[in-house]
């Protein structure tokens, strides 16, 4: 296997319809760390992220997995190549209980038990409403669900949007542990987040996307040090606020 | 001004519908000027008919989203209530008048029934609950034989006005005869466009964005202060009430009533097929489609017959285009259009540029 | 679907704090609704002989509706498209045993019962054939576009409908065929009193066979799963791994055989058919479809039963109300359980 | 800060009050005889970790949910009875914490749809919608608001998530109620764009006379906008009252935060 | 001007039900009456004779519209059809607005002759009465005869009903029962049931008299609950040749038929049998018959006239005797209804012929039914 990126996005562009949404992402993804992608609403993240699961196929550019150019391959052949996906809508069956969901997440047949046991301690709502139907769960506890089928087998690449949403600090806090356990065993992940705070305590690398277009990279020591990058970027201007 | 007042804002959104639609009334306008033979003229009449029926059943289908099998059972309320005034009363002008009471009255109360008790559970249920009621009703047509005649149906005169007989003026116009027929055939055009423009100005009022709404997300136009149950009676009670009106003019003008002009399954599925190709949630589209459907039915067949007779030689081809077989092509179409124009053929107007 | 409509249907599921003797009622009416009415049947209709002939009738009638409605459910319940071709695959399944049995004629008129059920099978397994191709290309060309779209799936089925009607004609004549009855199914037994037709025997063990047969693979397998979920969101699913595709041909082309295989039944009990064959049960089919509970399988089981019981019943009783107690019936149950019987989804 | 107090206002009745108020889901108590009442003017912050009951607590309020026990009061008048309809046009508004809008209709008319409801137009059958220009205008100057304007001829499908968001408070903001219930307005939002949603809850909340309920896990927004905060947790009101005070309790701390008591940094802010 | 072609109209359904095969036979049957009555030449009156077929497609509406395109655009001089009677019902008025003749065939109804009929209206077609008559005079009814009932429940059956017991009125036999059932049934044990519960109590020779439309297939299910259990004799009035095949499990049945090929004695038929024998390989049917029958009537009453004026086609046809492959018929003048012979046929069942076969008994002729006319 290449040595390099994980993941890399070269001058991607993606249509949705007639509209022309992505015109031109670069980014690379480092093997065993976590990249954030960055930027406002409607920059273009979530798109992104559909592009490289094979939601949406580019019209434009490569998309290299592994080396491998993935761009146009369908999402369930993405996945059995250890791509899993946690979508900004979450994506949870709510006909289907808790436990389906997790079962068809896990797609080699059983859990692994301390995998899943792991996971139920990090998101206890999960253990309680077990056997419930998904749809009665709370926002935040949709989003647990989301992210623990993303998890519950290991996968090479993580690709995650705004996993934070509408999750309380306690969790959030909870977290921030588990991505960093998740990183020790060498999994890549690909994180849109709006929560710089969360972002920043994780990321390594990060991209900014305004427009469709890649704007800026670089890592993220570089990023939290310089304040008027922030500014420039991202607005970051929540603090003086209110 | 004037015209947008008519059509109450409601544009066409496409130079090509504009004319289209333009050309089709104008038609209809002159029509027996044109030809005043029979099958032009039962044509022209049908299209008016269908016209008020098509759009009526895209108030409900296209624009609340309430699939209902019901619709014609509510154009056959009418066409019978005119029907069997007219028998038993004599041709009169009362008499329609009373029939057409009677049978918005008929209407009104089962509309309200059925919707109040089932447009609560989901769609599919509801599209079950009034394939039943509108079962159940034709075999009561049938079973109340000395009523509604049965199978036979009820063939009954009209006012002397709307006979073939009955000249309104001696002389022509530009060679036509003003008998019976045209003065029953204009009255059919002028009623029905007047419903028209009403449902068109519903649909474009207040009331029917609120069922645009409701269509889209019913759960959301509840919390945004719609009551949504009272609004989707209404579409149904409003709907109901046009297709019996429909049925008040098919019944005159055909002076013939029976389940297969009035209530019939076929109906339904006509006026399903009309509305899809013409184009659901436009009104315009229920007048394109009823066009197109209705040259098809009249139409269609003899242009077929060419076609199995250029090739009759060749295995399988005449047997498919044989003439009997024009709903086959029909049905074609009709999976075509819903599968590349599935916005109607207005919706495909409007999509060009 | 929304957090809050999530709310409100598990609102209506759950009810208001569980009320011990309600719920338990609740959970086994269904089942026993069938034994019931057939229990309150026998003092309405007096005689034992007749109350035995109209009960093996009517369940054996309601087997072969199950067998036509198994395949509808199938698809109704696991992947939510709404067929309103169900009917044509009856249809052709129907002409389809014709096409077969009379070619067959020797075997068909044969003294021996082997004979007799191999015509039988080869039929059925020239239906299920031809179940699965035409499915095959039926979703391709007509469902898949239209996957979550209740309306439009009404609207395209509904023109496969007239464009397949339209084929029979074309294919085997316009005249009514004969299905010829094989030798060994076309008498009668007689109980004591009571009547059956053997044919009907045929009948119930065909639906049993079916009806095990699918609830096993509907239980043992992941695929119930991958479709509901599949149904909800096809993406998602995609993105766990699975190729929804392949799957969703696979349960409606199982749909499909199976609907032809109740129509070869169903051309068999009705002898004489016509390209409106499938068509004409299709009110009755959906009835039980629905009453049973949308796509649960054991409701329409159930459901089919009810109809056939029901059916039979009042036809003795009150032969004015025969036509109307399906739809009274289903008002009924629904007025009940607005979801039918068995509701599919736990919601 | 031009804040108004709650208690600079005549209080006959509270505008909001819930006594009780109680739901069951088969066995599972997911909101547990909660009382509160709310003043006009007041802005209370509703905290507490997920799957406490925030949601279903509103969805009691907005009538989407039938309590199991309880009442709620509008004014002074029980309405625990009404459809969630009534209630919407009685002036308790609701914005959605997933969004929930007519996604194949135009933004522009997803927000005129809320105009006219509070305009009560709905029944009117024989105008015609587009010449109400009184309501389109208003309808764009709320899209002006939360800088939506740009996208008023767009099918709200095509809005992506964080512009859904905006639109989903723009209607609230319409139907102009009583009181403002806002479910996680800022979830998914950037950090560009939240501040326009801010700004809005915060004019609200300075002309002093509506009443706001805010659902919020940003504890930096709920320490800037809120006056008081009722903390819920497994379906019951754990804490209430002003804000510093109840940040300080353990039980926020632990359950909430999940902060050892004291350590005082929390990883969400 | 005098070659001017004849325009005849066949106006019937070619689309949309499942009826549509009927008209086409009967369209067959009219070519070759046309055929056989000009002596192969097609000309009459010196002039050819062109038909033109319209397709009512099964809706009244149409058909009206297409009726009047033949009377008022086509100028014909006469149209033939329809094939429902509820649509013919509706095509009725037409002839009489056009003061042309509309001769009925192969819809049945009674009431097509009925009060309704203007004098435009003539009927080659039978009618229900003579079915039901026929099948009454099949069963040979006297005093001893039980007969219980099977019929639709809409006007066609219980008219049905209503014809078959005046024809049993006199005769001393006893209807103990007459069972409805809404169209459309599939399922005949309940019924079948009631009429074995009815009948089998009963002294005498008992009959079910089974009068249903359609191709529902009630007597395979009346048999199929063994009724020779107590005695009990199905009857049924005769089929089209595809149905026959379900005739098989009821051998002996006797009942009466409307046409069967090899029945008819006569050269018409003869000639029938012969030439649809060569050009369709397959034997002639109840429609083809029918179709064959209106196509001589209406040469020999062109001929008769000797013109085409309406009014001179009435009074030829009126009480005109012309042969058709039934034999003689006769156009009665007060209702204008053809009247015919009817067969009584028993079912014999020949394992080398795919259907069972309706073997003659004996001609019934129109003599002895008594059709009422209702107008
Ligand atoms: N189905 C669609 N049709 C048309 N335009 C679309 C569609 N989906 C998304 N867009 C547009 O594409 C752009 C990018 O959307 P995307 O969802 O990728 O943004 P995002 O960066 O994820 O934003 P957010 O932070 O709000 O989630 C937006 O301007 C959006 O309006
Ligand atoms: N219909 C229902 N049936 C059963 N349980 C339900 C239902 N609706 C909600 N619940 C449960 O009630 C609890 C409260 O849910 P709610 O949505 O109110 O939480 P929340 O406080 O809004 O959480 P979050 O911050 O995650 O949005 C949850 O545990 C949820 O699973
Ligand atoms: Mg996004
Ligand atoms: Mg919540």
């Amino acid at each position: 296997m290449t040595e390099g990126p994980l993941l890399s996005l070269a001058g991607v562009h993606t249509h949705i319809g007639q509209y022309h949404i992505l015109q031109g992402i670069d980014l690379e993804v480092p093997r065993g760390g976590m990249t954030v992608l960055l930027g406002r609403n409607g920059a273009g993240k979530t798109t992104t992220l559909k592009t490289i699961m094979g939601l949406l196929a580019p019209s434009q550019g490569e998309v290299r997995f592994r080396g491998q150019p993935i761009g146009g391959r369908r999402p369930h052949a993405n996945a059995r190549d250890g791509i899993a996906y946690v979508p900004e809508d979450m994506g949870i069956f709510a006909g289907l209980t808790v436990k389906e969901n997790m079962t068809l997440a896990a797609r080699e047949g059983a859990f692994s038990a301390d995998r899943l046991d792991w996971l139920l301690t990090l998101f206890p709502a999960l253990r309680k409403f077990w056997e419930s139907p998904a749809g009665v769960l709370s926002g935040g506890q949709k989003q647990m669900l989301s992210i623990a089928r993303a998890m519950i087998e290991p996968r090479d690449l993580l690709l995650i949007d705004e996993p934070t949403k509408g999750l309380a600090p306690a969790i959030i806090t909870a977290m921030i542990d588990a991505f960093r356990e998740l990183k020790r065993s060498e999994t890549t992940v690909l994180l849109v987040e709006q929560n710089f705070l969360f972002a920043s305590s994780l990321g390594d690398t990060v991209a900014v996307v305004d427009d469709g277009r890649t704007v800026h990279r670089g890592t993220m020591a570089e990023l939290t040090a310089d304040a008027e990058l922030q500014e420039r970027l991202l607005g970051l201007s929540l603090e003086g606020h209110s | 001004m004037l015209m947008d007042g008519l059509l109450s804002g409601d544009r066409f959104r496409s130079p090509v519908l504009a004319g289209v639609i333009a050309l089709i009334t104008v038609a209809l306008v002159v029509l027996p000027f044109a030809d005043d033979g029979p099958r032009a003229l039962a044509m022209g009449a049908r299209i008016c008919i269908f016209v008020v029926l098509v759009a009526s059943y895209d108030v409900l289908l296209g624009y609340t989203g309430i699939v209902s099998f019901a619709h014609t059972m509510f154009f056959g309320f009418g066409a019978y209530g005119a029907a069997i005034a007219l028998d038993n009363m004599g041709a009169s002008w009362g008499a329609i008048g009373l029939g057409t009471l009677a049978a918005l009255g008929v209407s009104i109360v089962v509309a309200v029934a059925i919707g109040l008790l089932s447009l609560r559970v989901r769609a599919i249920f509801f599209a079950m609950i009034t394939l039943a009621a509108a079962s159940f009703v034709l075999i009561l047509a049938s079973q109340l034989h000395e009523f509604t005649g049965g199978e036979d149906g009820i063939t009954y005169s009209v006012p002397r006005m709307l006979k073939p007989a009955f000249k309104l003026f001696d002389g022509e116009i530009l060679g036509l005869r003003f008998s019976g027929k045209i003065v029953s055939y204009y009255l059919v055009f002028l009623v029905s466009a007047v419903l028209f423009l009403v449902m068109l100005r519903v649909v474009n009022s207040p009331f029917g964005r609120v069922l645009l709404a409701i269509r889209e997300n019913e759960f959301r136009a509840e919390a945004l202060g719609y009551r949504v149950v009272a609004y989707r009676t209404a579409s149904f009670v409003f709907a109901a009430c046009m297709a019996t009106l429909a049925g008040v003019l098919s019944a005159v003008w055909l002076r013939y009533t029976g389940p297969d002009t009035s209530m019939s399954f076929a109906i339904m599925i006509d006026v399903l097929l009309m509305l899809v190709i013409g184009g659901m949630a436009s009104m315009y589209g229920a007048i394109i489609g009823v066009v197109i459907m209705n040259l098809a039915q009249f139409y269609l067949q003899d242009l077929m017959e060419v076609g199995m007779e250029a090739t009759i030689s060749l295995p399988l081809i005449p047997e498919l285009i044989a003439p009997e077989r024009w709903l086959l092509w029909l049905g074609v179409l009709f999976i075509l259009c819903v599968y590349h124009f599935p916005a109607g053929i207005v919706g495909r107007l409007r999509g060009l540029k | 679907m929304s957090e809050a409509q999530d709310a409100a249907a598990g609102e209506a599921a759950a009810g208001l704090p569980p009320k011990r003797l309600r719920d338990i009622v609740e959970a086994w009416l269904p089942p026993l609704l069938v034994p019931l009415i057939v229990l309150v049947g026998l003092p309405l209709i007096g005689g034992l002989p007749q109350w035995l002939t109209l009960t093996l009738a009517g369940l054996s009638m309601g087997m072969m509706i199950f067998l036509m409605a198994a395949g509808l459910s199938l698809v109704f319940g696991l992947m939510d498209v709404l067929n309103f071709g169900h009917g044509a695959f009856i249809t052709f399944g129907a002409f389809i045993a014709a096409s077969v049995l009379v070619p067959l004629n020797a075997w068909v008129t044969a003294e021996s019962l082997p004979l007799n059920l191999l015509a039988v099978l080869i039929a059925v397994a020239a239906a299920v054939l031809f179940g699965l191709a035409m499915g095959f290309l039926f979703e391709r060309i007509v469902i898949r576009p239209v996957y979550g779209q209740h309306l439009k799936q009404i609207l395209i089925t509904m023109g496969a409908l007239i464009v397949a009607e339209q084929l029979v004609p074309v294919i085997w004549g316009a005249l009514p065929v004969s299905v010829p009855m094989p030798n060994a199914f076309a008498g009668t037994v007689i109980v004591g009193e009571a009547t059956l037709e053997r044919y009907r025997l045929l009948a119930v063990a065909f639906g049993v066979l079916v009806y095990i047969a699918t609830y096993l693979t509907l239980t043992r397998t992941r695929i119930g799963l991958i479709i509901r979920a599949g149904v909800e969101n096809r993406d998602m699913v995609e993105a766990l791994g699975y190729r929804v595709t392949a799957v969703f041909i696979g349960v409606f082309v199982a749909g499909s055989a199976l609907a032809a295989v109740g129509g070869v039944m169903w051309g068999l009990y009705r002898e004489i058919i016509t390209a409106h064959v499938g068509n004409e049960v299709m009110i009755l089919v959906f009835i039980v479809v629905i009453i049973g509970g949308l796509g649960s399988l054991r409701g329409s089981l159930v459901g089919a039963l009810l109809v056939g019981l029901v059916t039979n019943y009042t036809g003795f009783l009150a032969p004015k109300l025969a036509l109307g107690s399906t739809l009274l019936l289903m008002v009924l149950i629904l007025l009940w359980r607005p979801t039918g019987l068995y509701p599919a989804t736990k919601t | 800060m031009t804040e108004a107090h709650p208690d600079s206002i005549p209080a006959v009745h509270p505008v909001l009050e819930t006594r009780d108020l109680t739901i069951r889901f088969g066995g599972h108590v997911a909101v547990s005889q909660v009382s509160c009442a709310f003043q006009a003017g007041s802005l209370t912050a509703i905290v507490g970790p997920n799957g406490a009951g925030k949601t279903t607590y509103f969805n009691l309020i907005s009538g989407q949910l039938r309590q199991s026990a309880g009442r709620v009061f509008l004014f002074g008048e029980d309405i625990s009875g009404l459809p969630a309809s009534k209630r919407a046009l009685r002036g308790i508004g609701r914005a959605f914490q997933l969004t929930n809008l007519f996604p194949n209709l135009f933004v522009l008319e997803n927000v005129r749809l809320a105009v006219q409801a509070r305009a009560r137009a709905g029944f009117d059958l024989f105008s015609v919608a587009n010449r109400h220009r009184e309501l389109i205008e208003r309808a764009e100057l709320l899209l002006d608001q939360v800088a939506l304007l740009g996208q008023a001829y767009n099918r709200v499908s095509a809005l992506s998530h964080g512009d859904q968001r905006k639109l989903e408070v723009a209607l609230l903001m319409a139907l102009e109620p009583e009181v403002f219930m806002f479910d996680e307005p800022t979830a998914g939002m950037s950090a560009d764009d939240a501040p326009v949603i801010l700004d809005l809850i915060h004019g609200i909340k300075a002309r002093g006379d509506k009443t706001i309920l805010l659902v919020e896990h940003k504890m930096n927004v709920v320490r800037a906008l809120a006056d008081r905060i009722v903390v819920l947790h497994n379906g019951q009101k754990v804490a209430d009252g002003e804000p510093d005070a109840v940040m300080g309790l353990p039980v926020v701390q632990e359950a909430y935060l999940g902060v050892a008591p004291g350590s005082g940094q929390a990883a969400g802010s | 001007q005098d070659k001017d072609p004849i325009k005849i109209a066949l106006v019937q359904g070619t689309s949309g039900s499942p009826l549509e095969v009927f008209s086409r036979q009967s369209q067959d049957g009219f070519r070759l009456g046309v055929e056989y009555a000009t002596g192969g030449s097609n000309m009459v009156l010196d002039r050819p004779i062109e038909i033109i077929t319209k397709d009512t497609q099964f809706k009244p509406d149409v058909a009206r519209a297409v009726l009047a395109e033949a009377y008022g655009e086509d100028e014909v001089v006469l149209a033939v059809g329809g094939t429902s009677s509820g649509v013919t019902m509706a095509m009725l008025p037409v002839a009489a607005e056009y003061e042309k003749i509309l001769l009925v065939e192969p819809a049945v109804a009674d009431s097509l002759t009925g009060p309704d009929a203007s004098e435009y209206i003539f009927k080659t077609s039978r009618n229900s009465s003579m079915d039901m008559q026929a099948q009454a005079l099949a069963l040979k009814p006297d005093e001893n005869l039980y007969v219980a009932t099977l019929a639709e429940d809409y006007a066609f059956g219980r008219d049905g009903i209503a014809a078959f017991k005046r024809a049993l009125e006199g005769t001393g036999a006893h209807v103990v029962h007459e069972e409805y059932v809404p169209l459309k049934t599939t399922d005949y044990t309940a019924p079948g049931q009631r009429l074995l519960d009815a009948l089998k109590d009963q002294p005498g020779r008992k009959v079910i008299l089974i009068y249903v439309a359609g191709s529902g297939d009630p007597m395979g299910k009346l048999k199929g609950m063994a009724p020779e259990r107590y005695d009990i004799e199905l009857s049924t009035g005769g089929h089209i040749l595809p149905v026959l095949p379900t005739y098989k499990r009821v051998p002996g049945m006797e009942g009466a038929i409307y046409y069967y090929y090899e029945a008819p004695k006569n050269p018409v038929n003869d000639w029938l049998v012969k030439t649809h024998q060569e050009r369709f390989n397959s034997p002639p049917d109840f429609f083809t018959a029918g179709g064959m029958a209106a196509g001589i009537a209406v040469v020999e009453a062109l001929k008769k006239a000797g013109s085409t004026e309406t009014a001179d086609l009435i009074k030829a046809m009126e009480g005109m005797s012309f042969e058709s492959p039934k034999g003689t018929m006769t156009f009665r003048p007060e209702d204008h209804q053809a009247l015919q012979s009817m067969y009584h046929f028993k079912i014999k069942v020949d394992p080398d012929v795919d259907w069972a076969i309706p073997e003659l008994v004996r001609e019934i002729k129109p003599e002895e039914m008594d059709i009422p006319v209702n107008k």
